[in-house]
């Protein structure tokens, strides 16, 4: 198999800049830890990749360059993986954050709403306004389960809380990232989440002496008083695994979708200003979802309208999550039709 | 309900995101007054926004900056004229070229900048009385100094334009060349004094953008806010006051449908963005329909070279 | 003193050279800018040549991108020799996509793949003519500049397109992203080489181009057009319907430019989405103009740029070189070529200043 | 002792393939009118362009007040005294009178002192009896006040050196001679004057002294009272001419064509046709007299079909073609000769050729099915340039390239070939030289002897007098009145075109 040929060329593709601060940045930091642990890969990066079109070129170039294994590090890259998949059988794909898979394409994912709804703790046991602004890209399930979880943590220590949403419809443009936090900020937000790729939001809040929860990466050390806590991604555990399995030859298409106890999501380092009162209980309700004690979409949950989406006792199963298209009580905002 | 304070940051917000659009706008209405066509805008207030983020970040003085960057929209700008004017090249073409010049050489020097951010940009002057006038004071009086230069720039141009014989010469120049060679003015010089003067606030649209509303790098960061001026130079009916108003309506736009958002009300955002064109488009038809033409129209040599020696 | 004196003829030879010195100053130039951030200029050259040109797959990724190019030129051409300035190919790209797409999205059931794909083609002519037509219907009736409305209208074309991506036609498997669902098996173009994404759309380009040569050099609507183009109330008093042609053209126009958006759907992404190709229509322009608004060497000068673009997008992959240079190589080349036009009507002379 | 104003040394100018001056020497005297005359192309523009710094001469030298002098530019020209009015206006249409007026000027301040401006006009005005109103755009005047707007920026900016091309060619006979009033008080004050003209008459009414160009060189100067028309013509053309045209009796009844009640707006939406009546009899010629600005232009160009009718009807033949496409009407056999060679004639920038066949280009042979045969089209051009002695050497080149003259021809050519059964002729001798202007006259009177119709167009009223039948004079939209040309003389007519007999 893949070992007898020397070393495994690994391509990834990126919607950022390798260096966006955000979410490509946390990818390329699990490629660069990818890199170190596995001596029989050599990796590669395209960065600033756009969907659609010009992706399926970047990807077939890869091949043709003798690249076996393609990881394709944002959901609008799927249908051009999925395309050239079929080309290629050789090739094994990895798609994160999509739903279609073949025999060569899996996906793989972090249960990030698990470290949202700990970052709503936080933000609902300081916020003084109880007005919080969510800065989010596209209304797709990925984002919505996150406002609604975080809502759900916000609100379990706090129900006078509010979370607002502003869709950017794009993962990284600080531009709009930045005027959507100033426009919270203006209406009386007092914490600004970003679920967008850049920290232009976080600096924004920073500007006008708010509290800001981060996104991706733990940004604590740039913004030790802004931020009180992010909600961390961790890539490179996975991509160790996956690469090892391939250099086993026991790779196999499958749907990863691992949650704090694996390591793939991670909550950051609480900021300065956090009562460790705060700290205390956060760390508590995080080993309970670890250990699997506490489920965060457990009802009863109702929805924006005040109609009961999950029944005392239930939880909302992994297919309902997957596919989420309604916010919470507590959001104001709207999904998009 | 919103307090009214939301409106007041909202507009201020306005103006600001209006100022970006409001000097390209008013450097094109003047080069295109005297003849020049140049839809180079996006490249040259890319430029003038890299050359004024960097400039910003390596002095730490935005107003620096800022001067840099029109500078630097200026010089971009006598690209664009040599070949026009002196070379009598085709403006359009030319005009699209200085547009993926300025993509081109940002992208490619500005690698290393990529996602670096300013930490001091242009600082906020509450003007003294003004600023403290109910409603307008906090919207339009506290405001840094660019903005407040902007005003000066549209009435100072505004009366230039037509009231002087700067104005006179340059409306000349654009309506018929040769009639303005015969009575002694230099075209060529109009021609390249006005697209420099274009160029200059082209750099001062992109630059304002990074030493104030978006004081970071990233490739093509002016997101074709430069072609969103010359549609707004046809918004305008080629009218400095005109601009200002179009200016602070598409830059409100944007800041509009965040706030709706932030309401929790959704008009598809789509939407919302078309309409200024939409509006542009139908002012455009109206007034050719009912004005017929002689008065809402281009300056009649828009584009066309200018040649001495030609039957 | 230098200045120019007037050519009386056109040397033909010009035509030739200045590209080729235009390239060159181009290269050169560029080179410069690679050097002075340390890197070699020959293995950036190298790297865009092989990329684009250097194997068949290279090639073929060359002409996928030189294919929407190729259709959208063969139709400004036509306009603009009658000197009306379509800006709008964009927008009109755009609605061609819109317009195949929705047969492509709602009405493929039971089709055979000709004949779906038939209707898709003319669905994408119409659209685009369409959206050309409103321009040109305003330009007739009330002189309303089309340089003016074509651009506008391509803000509007976008955004429509925004509009139904975020909501009606988003994909409601793709869970709020903006997309539309994948073409059906009948919708596709069907690929010409297998393991390339060349698509016969390739094939519809020569073909307009060589149907819009016969009607510029060969018919007598070419000739009309030439008289429209330099002097439109002579072309009145010559009993030309001004008027007429100006329609026929634009539609042509817009139908070629709405054809290649459906090339770009159908053949290349399989789906509807925001971002198709914005750039095709702003370059076409230029391509147009470089091709001496001659429909054969559009072949040569679509083939150039999309070369360019896919070999310089390739090197941003494998060499890290920002993809800025192929800006930076196009622009000045043009800003060149432009310039030296002149040369193909003046001669530069020099003369003491006293006469 | 006369001082010399103005002299030029062996002036040359070569444009590419053109040798438009040639080693021309001229002076000019304080207090005189200079009158230049040539044929088509002789080369006056362009050593007045170059007295006026548009062109620089090729070799050769100004003298301005004994000084030599560089001209480099209008600029130049215009502190050195030197005004011109251009054969065509020079004005910006979109701007007022006024700003048109002190355009280029820095005397008036940065920011316009309009009341200095102001006084300085009335000055003009009583001085030269020149009105005009200062605040109205130049697009809303007629041609005549344009000439005036010409005259007062040039007298504006204190000019002692007029030049003056062709001004009257556009110009009524009372208004050339008002403006022949004002040129004569300007020579009372010492002013200079170059004056361009074709027509002899003024010459020797105007001029002090002629000089004529032949081919780029100078023939002779010679003082007025020295020579006479028939000499300056022979020097011109360099041979004798010959004025009587071979005429013959053609009354027929037969009516061609006929306009009932024809009522036409003009662009502003203002009534440029009131109402024509008009009938055209096979075998005559009809004059068309009028002011310009009097609605000929409109009713010619709505004969052609270039206009659109709003009431009236007019039959062709017994065949309605009212608001008829103009490819149709021209098929049935009207052409026209469009008054403006350059606005509507041609398409300057293309080949000969193509200029040539624009009247048969859709026609076998020239085309068949919707393709073109360019053989063709190239034997049919140069036949067309040797039957009528165009000078069209390179069939291929852009016909702009051509001088005024000879693009006249090729379109009064490209008409007549068509063999027309009514021929519209809009001053089609303007700017033609003397043996041009003969040839189709003779061309016109062939048309009409054969039993076909001509209606021309003219503002030589002796041109119209001596080839019409009958002469019609339009005054305001209207048609005033229908003379036989016998019982016509140019005064009557001149009272009808002003509108004094009505
Ligand atoms: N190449 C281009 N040519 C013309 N206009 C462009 C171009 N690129 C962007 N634009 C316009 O510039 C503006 C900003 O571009 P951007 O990509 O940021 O859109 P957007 O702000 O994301 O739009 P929306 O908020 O509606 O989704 C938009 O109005 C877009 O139409
Ligand atoms: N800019 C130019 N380029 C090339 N040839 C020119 C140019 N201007 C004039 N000519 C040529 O020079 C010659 C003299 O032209 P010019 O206009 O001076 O004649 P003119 O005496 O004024 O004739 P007209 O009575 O027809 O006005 C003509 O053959 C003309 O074609
Ligand atoms: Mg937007
Ligand atoms: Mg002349």
């Amino acid at each position: 198999t893949y070992a007898k040929q020397g070393k495994i060329k690994v391509a990834f593709l990126y919607i950022g800049p390798h260096n966006d601060g955000g979410w490509s940045q946390a990818h390329d930091e699990g490629r660069i830890y990818l890199q170190k642990h596995l001596p029989y890969v050599i990796t590669s990066y395209s960065e600033s990749v756009p969907e659609g079109a010009p992706c399926e070129k970047v990807v077939r170039d890869y091949i043709h360059k003798g690249y076996k294994v393609i990881f394709g590090t944002s959901f609008g890259f799927m249908n051009c993986l999925y395309n050239v998949a079929k080309d290629y059988p050789n090739v094994i794909f990895e798609h994160c954050s999509g739903y279609k898979t073949r025999k060569n394409m899996g996906t793989y994912f972090g249960r990030m709403y698990q470290v949202d709804y700990l970052a709503g703790l936080v933000a609902g046991m300081t916020t003084k306004s109880n007005y919080i602004g969510f800065v989010a890209p596209f209304p797709i399930p990925e984002v919505v389960r996150e406002i609604d979880s975080f809502t759900i943590g916000a609100r379990e220590v706090n129900p006078k809380v509010t979370v607002h949403v502003i869709w950017t419809n794009s993962w990284f443009n600080p531009v709009k990232e930045r005027s959507a936090a100033e426009t919270f900020i203006a209406n009386g937000a007092d914490i600004i989440v970003s679920g967008c790729d850049s920290p232009a939001s976080i600096e924004a809040a920073k500007k006008a002496g708010i509290h800001a929860i981060a996104y991706d990466r733990d940004i604590h050390n740039m913004f030790p008083k802004t931020v009180l806590t992010s909600r961390a991604w961790n890539w490179g555990v996975y991509y160790v695994k996956v690469l090892k399995e391939v250099h086993n030859g026991t790779w196999k298409s499958e749907r990863y979708w691992g949650g704090l106890d694996t390591g793939i999501v991670k909550l950051g380092k609480f900021g300065d200003t956090v009562p460790e009162k705060v700290k205390a209980y956060v760390l508590k309700k995080e080993k309970e979802i670890k250990e699997g004690k506490f489920k965060i979409f457990e009802g009863p949950i109702y929805n924006q309208h005040g109609k009961l989406m999950v029944k005392k006792g239930q939880e909302l199963p992994d297919k309902d999550k997957l596919s989420l298209q309604w916010f919470v009580k507590g959001v104001v905002g709207s999904i998009p039709r | 309900m919103v307090h009214h304070s939301v409106y007041i940051s909202l507009l201020a917000n306005t103006i600001k995101a209006g100022t970006i659009l409001l000097f390209p706008t008013i450097g094109e209405i003047f080069a295109e007054r005297a003849g020049i066509l140049n839809l180079g805008i996006e490249g040259m207030m890319l430029i003038g926004a890299f050359i004024g983020f960097i400039v910003s970040y390596t002095t730490h003085n935005p107003y620096l900056g800022f001067a840099a960057g029109v500078i630097a929209g200026g010089i971009a700008s006598l690209i664009h004229a040599f070949i026009s004017i002196t070379l009598r090249g085709n403006q359009i073409v030319s005009g699209l070229a200085l547009t993926i010049f300025g993509g081109g050489f940002t992208t490619f020097y500005g690698q290393k900048w990529i996602n670096m951010t300013l930490n001091n940009t242009l600082p906020t002057l509450k003007l003294p009385i003004l600023s403290e006038i109910l409603y307008i004071g906090p919207i339009f009086f506290s405001q840094d100094l660019v903005v407040y230069l902007s005003y000066i720039t549209v009435f100072v141009m505004w009366f230039i334009l037509y009231k002087t014989t700067i104005g006179l010469n340059l409306r000349a120049v654009g309506e018929n060349a040769k009639a303005a060679n015969a009575m002694g003015i230099n075209v060529y010089k109009v021609r390249y004094i006005w697209t420099f003067f274009g160029g200059l606030l082209a750099g001062a649209g992109g630059a304002y953008l990074t030493t104030s509303y978006a004081p970071f790098w990233l490739d093509g960061i002016t997101a074709g806010r430069g072609w969103i001026a010359i549609a707004l130079v046809i918004f305008a009916m080629w009218d400095p006051l005109k601009a200002l108003f179009g200016a602070y309506l598409f830059g409100g736009i944007n800041a509009l449908q965040f706030q709706l958002q932030a309401l929790g009300t959704t008009i598809p955002s789509a939407i919302l963005n078309m309409l200024p064109y939409i509006g542009t488009f139908i002012v455009i038809t109206i007034s050719s329909i009912i004005v017929k033409t002689r008065h809402v129209r281009p300056p009649r040599e828009l584009g066309i070279p200018y040649i001495r020696e030609e039957k | 003193m230098l200045y120019f004196e007037k050519r009386q003829s056109v040397p033909q030879r010009f035509k030739v050279v200045i590209p080729i010195i235009s390239l060159l100053i181009g290269l050169i130039i560029g080179a410069i800018a690679v050097a002075i951030v340390g890197i070699n200029p020959l293995d950036v050259y190298g790297g865009i040549l092989s990329n684009a040109f250097g194997s068949w797959y290279a090639f073929s990724e060359t002409l996928v991108a030189a294919t929407p190019l190729i259709l959208i030129t063969a139709g400004l051409i036509v306009v603009f020799k009658m000197n009306i300035w379509n800006i709008g190919a964009y927008g009109q790209y755009i609605m061609g996509a819109i317009f195949s797409s929705y047969f492509a999205l709602f009405a493929s059931n039971g089709l055979s793949k000709p004949i779906m794909l038939s209707v898709m083609v003319t669905a994408s002519m119409v659209g685009g003519a369409i959206w050309a037509l409103i321009p040109t219907l305003l330009k007739i009736f009330w002189e309303v500049n089309e340089v003016i409305t074509t651009l506008l209208l391509n803000y509007i074309a976008l955004y429509i397109l925004k509009f139904l991506m975020y909501g009606p036609w988003k994909n409601p498997t793709s869970y709020g992203f903006p997309l539309s669902k994948t073409f059906p098996q009948n919708a596709i173009l069907p690929i010409l080489f297998n393991g390339t994404r060349l698509t016969i759309g390739i094939i519809f380009a020569l073909i307009a181009v060589l149907i819009i040569w016969f009607l510029i050099k060969k018919s007598k609507f070419g000739y009309e057009i030439r008289v429209i183009g330099d002097n439109p109330l002579a072309a009145r008093y010559a009993g030309i319907s001004v008027n007429r042609d100006i329609i026929i053209g634009m539609a042509i126009s817009g139908a070629l430019a709405g054809l290649a958006g459906m090339t770009e759907v159908s053949g290349i992404v399989h789906y509807l989405q925001v971002k198709i190709g914005a750039d095709y229509g702003y370059t076409a322009i230029i391509v147009a103009w470089i091709a001496y608004l001659d429909p054969l060497v559009t072949i040569l000068a679509s083939t150039l740029f999309g070369g360019l673009a896919s070999g310089g997008y390739s090197l941003q992959i494998t060499m890290r070189v920002s993809y800025g240079i192929v800006g930076l190589i196009e622009s000045i080349t043009l800003f060149s070529l432009v310039g030296a036009q002149i040369f193909l009507n003046y001669k530069l002379r020099w003369k003491n200043g006293s006469s | 002792m006369v001082e010399i104003a103005l002299e030029t040394r062996n002036i040359t100018k070569i444009f590419p393939e053109t040798v438009a001056n040639k080693d021309i020497s001229f002076k000019l005297k304080k207090g005189e009118i200079h009158a230049l005359l040539g044929e088509n192309g002789a080369g006056k523009t362009t050593l007045m362009n170059i007295l006026y710094g548009i062109y620089m001469p090729t070799s050769g030298e100004i003298f301005i007040n004994d000084q030599k002098v560089i001209i480099r530019s209008p600029l130049d020209a215009i502190k050195l005294g030197i005004g011109m009015i251009h054969q065509h206006f020079m004005l910006v249409e979109t701007l007022s009178v006024l700003e048109n007026i002190i355009l280029g000027l820095k005397e008036y301040g940065f920011v316009i002192n309009k009341k200095t401006v102001k006084e300085k006009l009335k000055e003009i005005e009583s001085l030269y009896s020149l009105q005009t109103d200062p605040n109205v755009k130049v697009w809303q005047t007629t041609v005549g006040e344009q000439q005036r707007i010409e005259i007062i920026k040039v007298l504006f900016r204190g000019a002692n050196i007029l030049i003056l091309d062709e001004p009257t060619a556009v110009l009524t006979p009372q208004e050339t001679q008002s403006l022949f009033k004002i040129l004569k008080k300007m020579k009372d004050d010492g002013k200079s004057i170059i004056f361009i003209t074709h027509k002899l008459e003024e010459v020797m009414q105007i001029a002090d002294i002629i000089t004529v160009l032949r081919r780029g060189k100078v023939v002779k100067t010679l003082p007025k009272y020295k020579t006479t028309k028939s000499e300056l013509a022979q020097l011109m053309v360099g041979e004798a001419q010959d004025c009587n045209y071979l005429r013959k009796k053609r009354e027929t009844n037969e009516i061609i064509l006929s306009i009932n009640k024809l009522i036409v707006y003009s662009d502003k939406g203002t009534k440029s046709l009131k109402g024509i009546d008009l009938d055209v009899k096979r075998g005559e010629i009809l004059g068309i007299a009028g002011i310009s600005g009097n609605g000929q232009k409109e009713l010619v160009q709505t004969i052609a079909g270039l206009k659109k009718v709003a009431e009236g009807k007019i039959i062709f033949n017994g065949l309605d073609i009212t608001n008829k496409h103009p490819r149709f009407i021209s098929r049935l056999g009207i052409n026209y000769i469009p008054a403006d060679r350059l606005a509507m004639g041609v398409a300057p920038n293309l080949s000969g050729i193509d200029n040539a066949i624009m009247r048969r280009y859709y026609r076998f042979p020239l085309s068949k099915n919707g393709v073109m045969n360019y053989i063709k089209a190239l034997a049919y051009t140069k036949m067309m340039a040797k039957a009528y002695k165009i000078k069209l050497d390179n069939p291929f080149a852009p016909i702009k390239l051509l001088s005024g003259g000879n693009m006249q021809k090729l379109i009064l050519a490209r008409e007549i070939l068509e063999n027309p059964k009514l021929l519209i002729a809009s001053y089609p001798t303007r700017g033609l030289d003397i043996a041009s202007t003969q040839f189709f006259r003779q061309k016109l009177i062939e048309i009409a002897n054969k039993g076909k119709a001509v209606i021309l167009l003219s503002e030589d009223l002796d041109e119209i007098l001596s080839l019409s039948d009958r002469i019609a004079v339009m005054y305001e939209g209207s048609i005033v009145g229908i003379l036989k040309a016998e019982k016509a003389d140019k005064n009557t007519i001149g009272l009808m075109m002003t509108g004094a007999s009505t």
